[in-house]
């Protein structure tokens, strides 16, 4: 029997789909929200031994109740260390945390990421709530994995502002001449997973119930035909869902 | 030995009032301290109350304490890694500030503003980093320099050092002498406070000097460094303080809605901030029911007299 | 959730005699962590026994370990900013291999030092600083460069980061999982473990890891950046574990007098390490009288189970 | 009465003198030793505020008992905070520690300190024990006082290696430009009292007991004939001696 994901939240997609992602034994700098949860899922299911490591200082944790911010009372609670910002960034620079997650409001095909400003930095129509620690994790961490809802207005040729850096050609040559991380690998929607080729997300399979036109509807970029025909989510990780209530019952 | 040893030790115990009055000027730079945990928000609004204007506010990641003084007129910039409402959304006022061009920003990531407190703290001018090479973040802070290292002959970030005039943060326990304790969640505060030149303290309790010795690994400021200190119970709320509170999420929900309209945020701020007398002022706006149940939903560290 | 969740979490748990030899190979570059507090003697007492070769071995304030590492003859060369026996004098073996041109020096301050692991800790290939630019320290350090502050035009010494390919360190307690809390005084440890790419830990005990949640604050380095984590009570002897038992001080007095003599420092290598075969018989040649001495002259800091 | 320091040890009376140099409510970064000595009896007569730093991260102790590492039990034993050796470099650095206090086996004229070999760096008589913290703190600390027992072979025209670095007209460029500590300032033996001048060291005056010539016997420098007849302790500061018991026996 294969595990119907449409009754999910479209959060729980992203997440179930992302967590797939984080094998077990890697350490993983996650944000509050969807990347916080994907971690907990894998953790919960195929990676008990994944490190999470928020911004806020705060590892060893898996919060079962919702946070606002990677400082708040349930990450802390019940962790295994809390250190600085400065701690873990530090190790993020020195290559020692494999994985990161990162939404934003817009990304492009290379996976630039703009959470700064809708509209010219100078005179913006929108103005976000800037970087945190999302450009640093873009440059730094091995492995990229970028979250997003499927919901076109994100999906842009060029985002307004690169706040996070991708994988453009440029970019790529100065990861690789000053010992950067390696850029995005894959974007995951809550329809489907894309990974990073030299010219831009290409599909890699939709999520199990969704078609190919879903998975690609309204993306301004040629993601190509996609490698495999779908993605079938494991026993253990989706019954790991029901340890995240909140998840379930969220949009 | 001085007959007055014990006596003639210094206090830092402050009012609130002086502490702000005499150590915060019009064009301060000041680090607001806590990350998501103890956030000094009753200090803070004591510099909104006493209306001290000009001011250069700072600290990574920054959340409705920053929209709150923003709203009241009284920053004319802000160096940060991110302002927002932490899981919530935007920070209106913010938004607002810099749509109509009232703001100077000086706009960092999280890391790099915490580099520059860090380069602060250790005396130096600046400290290299392998960030800000990439995207346009590193357009926008046009003074930011780079160098090559000498070694690998790769480029580098030279991330200038912060060091602000004035650190406000809050943490559970002090001594009258000024030795601060704190525990939970730090983020970048005690990085912010040590690159400071003054440092003001805002405490849950003050505890006696032997409190202090029994866990010497949790004093993060020494005396000496601390500028006044204030007893203010409840002081980081709506934020919490591991052992004492917990996080009134709610509020920082309702703080939306309200920060989107001017004539509900001028009310908020008359309301929370600027009729408020005491700190026995503010947790009666706060409620007995709703303290009680802060006080319920703790973190579950456990504290050191326990 | 998996079924096998708990149990499918990987335990960090060796033997002392894997530990060592399955992260320690002939030529490698290894820190040894303690700063007159939580000295790794008898984990690094393993890498004698093993016989271990050719190896670097730094730190920034080194003791009497280190000259039983370098009489052993396994160490080709230091990394250091001190080689003595603290509060009483030299360090002989040290005094001798250099005067027979028998050793490598690469020789720091313990500022600089303790910089290069923090810089090889931040993943920086160096860190400024305003020291070893006067004196005859940066003569000797040859391949020490120099760069100018792009803000101030200053000249700063560039420290460059040191990466050890090991720590070996002791902490107060550990879970199965590496989870590893220390507390009290820690100088330049944490700094060399977080800086190294791999960590092996001894401890006075393996605890639960519900241990480790009640004081989060106190894990100094979290389980997924250690290799190996072996449960050695008193294996910080002649040192001290706050908490756990105090500093031997005549055992460094007398070993002063040994060190200073082949056959006597020969015998005493043979008694207190080579012929050593398990912490009990480590116990058993300390003797219960002064077993029980220092656990009485604890140095007062309280436990977090206390 | 005035207090009669010719009954001290010679470790307690350089302590005393040098105590003096100590005011209330500065910083002071000590070693173990006769530094350790001189800031406690300072902390215990006229500045009980003085905030003693060890550069094992200990702050805001009071041994009483003699420590023979700045990580010993007796100073973390009562402290009032322990940190990190990286911490209070980095306040040392920021110039945020008013005072350092040093010894060494060699001084010259211009305060250059040796602990690191007798002899030729690359072929030494006797290898000692290296800078440890000294090199940073003679070059960090904006004032340095430097403790010598009266032993004419520790007094020399040249050190045989500038291990902690002090005022030379070269060096004192040097640290002007690059924005250092400004060096010694006072040297304290158990018989005098010499404060640093453009030419080297010159006496300020001979402990109350001795004479000028006792004060300056053997000593390779031109020392001066002194600004005040001779130093007094206070009361205070004499009778703090019974708390450090271990002071009175030693030597």
């Amino acid at each position: 029997m294969m595990n119907d994901c449409k009754i999910l939240s479209q959060n729980a997609r992203i997440a179930v789909l992302a967590a797939r992602d984080l094998q077990d034994e890697k350490s993983c700098f996650v944000g509050i929200g969807i990347p916080s949860d994907a971690a907990c899922l894998a953790k919960l299911s195929h990676a008990p031994n994944l490190s999470l490591i928020y911004e806020s200082g705060v590892i060893g944790t898996l919060p079962h109740s919702p946070a606002m911010s990677t400082g708040s009372p349930s990450i802390a609670h019940n962790s295994d260390m809390i250190t600085d910002s400065f701690t873990v960034f530090g190790e993020l620079q020195a290559g020692r945390i494999d994985i990161g997650l990162l939404s934003a409001a817009q990304v492009d095909t290379f996976g630039n990421l703009n959470s700064t400003v809708i509209g010219p930095y100078e005179n913006p129509k929108i103005r976000m709530v800037g970087s945190g620690g999302a450009h640093d994790i873009a440059c730094l961490v091995p492995e990229l994995i970028i979250l997003m809802p499927h919901d076109s207005r994100r999906f842009v040729n060029d985002v307004d502002f690169i706040t996070s850096p991708g994988a453009n050609k440029e970019f790529n040559e100065t990861r690789l001449k000053n010992k950067l991380g390696s850029g995005p690998v894959s974007l995951i929607t809550d329809r489907a997973r894309f990974y990073m080729s030299k010219d831009g997300w290409k599909l890699d399979a939709p999520l199990a119930g969704y078609s190919y036109d879903e998975a690609t509807e309204d993306l301004p970029w040629d993601v190509g035909k996609g490698i495999n025909n779908s993605i079938t989510i494991s026993d253990d990780l989706f019954n790991a869902i029901r340890y995240l209530p909140y998840l379930e019952s969220k949009n | 030995m001085n007959d007055n040893f014990e006596i003639s030790k210094k206090t830092k115990i402050a009012t609130l009032e002086s502490a702000i009055a005499d150590n915060i000027n019009s064009g301060s730079v000041i680090f607001l301290g806590g990350f998501g945990h103890a956030i000094p928000f009753y200090s803070s609004h004591e510099i909104i109350r006493q209306n001290i204007k000009d001011l250069t506010i700072c600290r990574s990641g920054a959340d409705i304490l920053f929209d709150q003084m923003i709203a009241s007129g009284i920053v004319s910039k802000v160096i940060f890694g991110y302002i927002g409402n932490p899981g919530v959304g935007l920070s209106h006022s913010f938004r607002k500030a810099v749509k109509n061009h009232k703001i100077l920003l000086e706009e960092w990531t999280n890391y790099s503003l915490i580099l520059r407190l860090h380069a602060g703290r250790m005396g130096l001018p600046f400290i290299p980093s392998k960030i800000l090479q990439i995207g346009d973040m590193p357009d926008n802070i046009k003074y930011m320099k780079t160098i090559k290292c000498p070694y690998t002959d790769i480029n580098m970030s030279a991330i200038p050092a912060l060091v602000p005039d004035v650190a406000v943060i809050h943490a559970q326990q002090a001594d009258e002498f000024g030795n601060i304790q704190m525990w939970g969640v730090d983020g970048d505060t005690i990085e912010g406070a040590l690159a400071s030149n003054k440092i003001i303290v805002s405490v849950e309790r003050i505890v006696d000097n032997s409190e202090i010795k029994k866990f010497p690994d949790r004093t993060v400021i020494p005396a000496h460094r601390v500028s006044a200190v204030v007893e203010l119970p409840w002081g980081a709320y709506p934020s919490y303080v591991t052992d004492f509170y917990s996080r009134d999420d709610k509020h920082y929900i309702e703080y939306d809605k309200i920060s989107r309209d001017p004539d509900l945020l001028n009310g908020y701020i008359d309301k929370w901030i600027r009729n408020i007398e005491s700190i026995e002022e503010y947790k009666k706006l706060i409620g007995m029911k709703k303290l009680k149940e802060l006080q319920n939903g703790i973190c579950g560290l456990k504290s050191n007299d326990e």
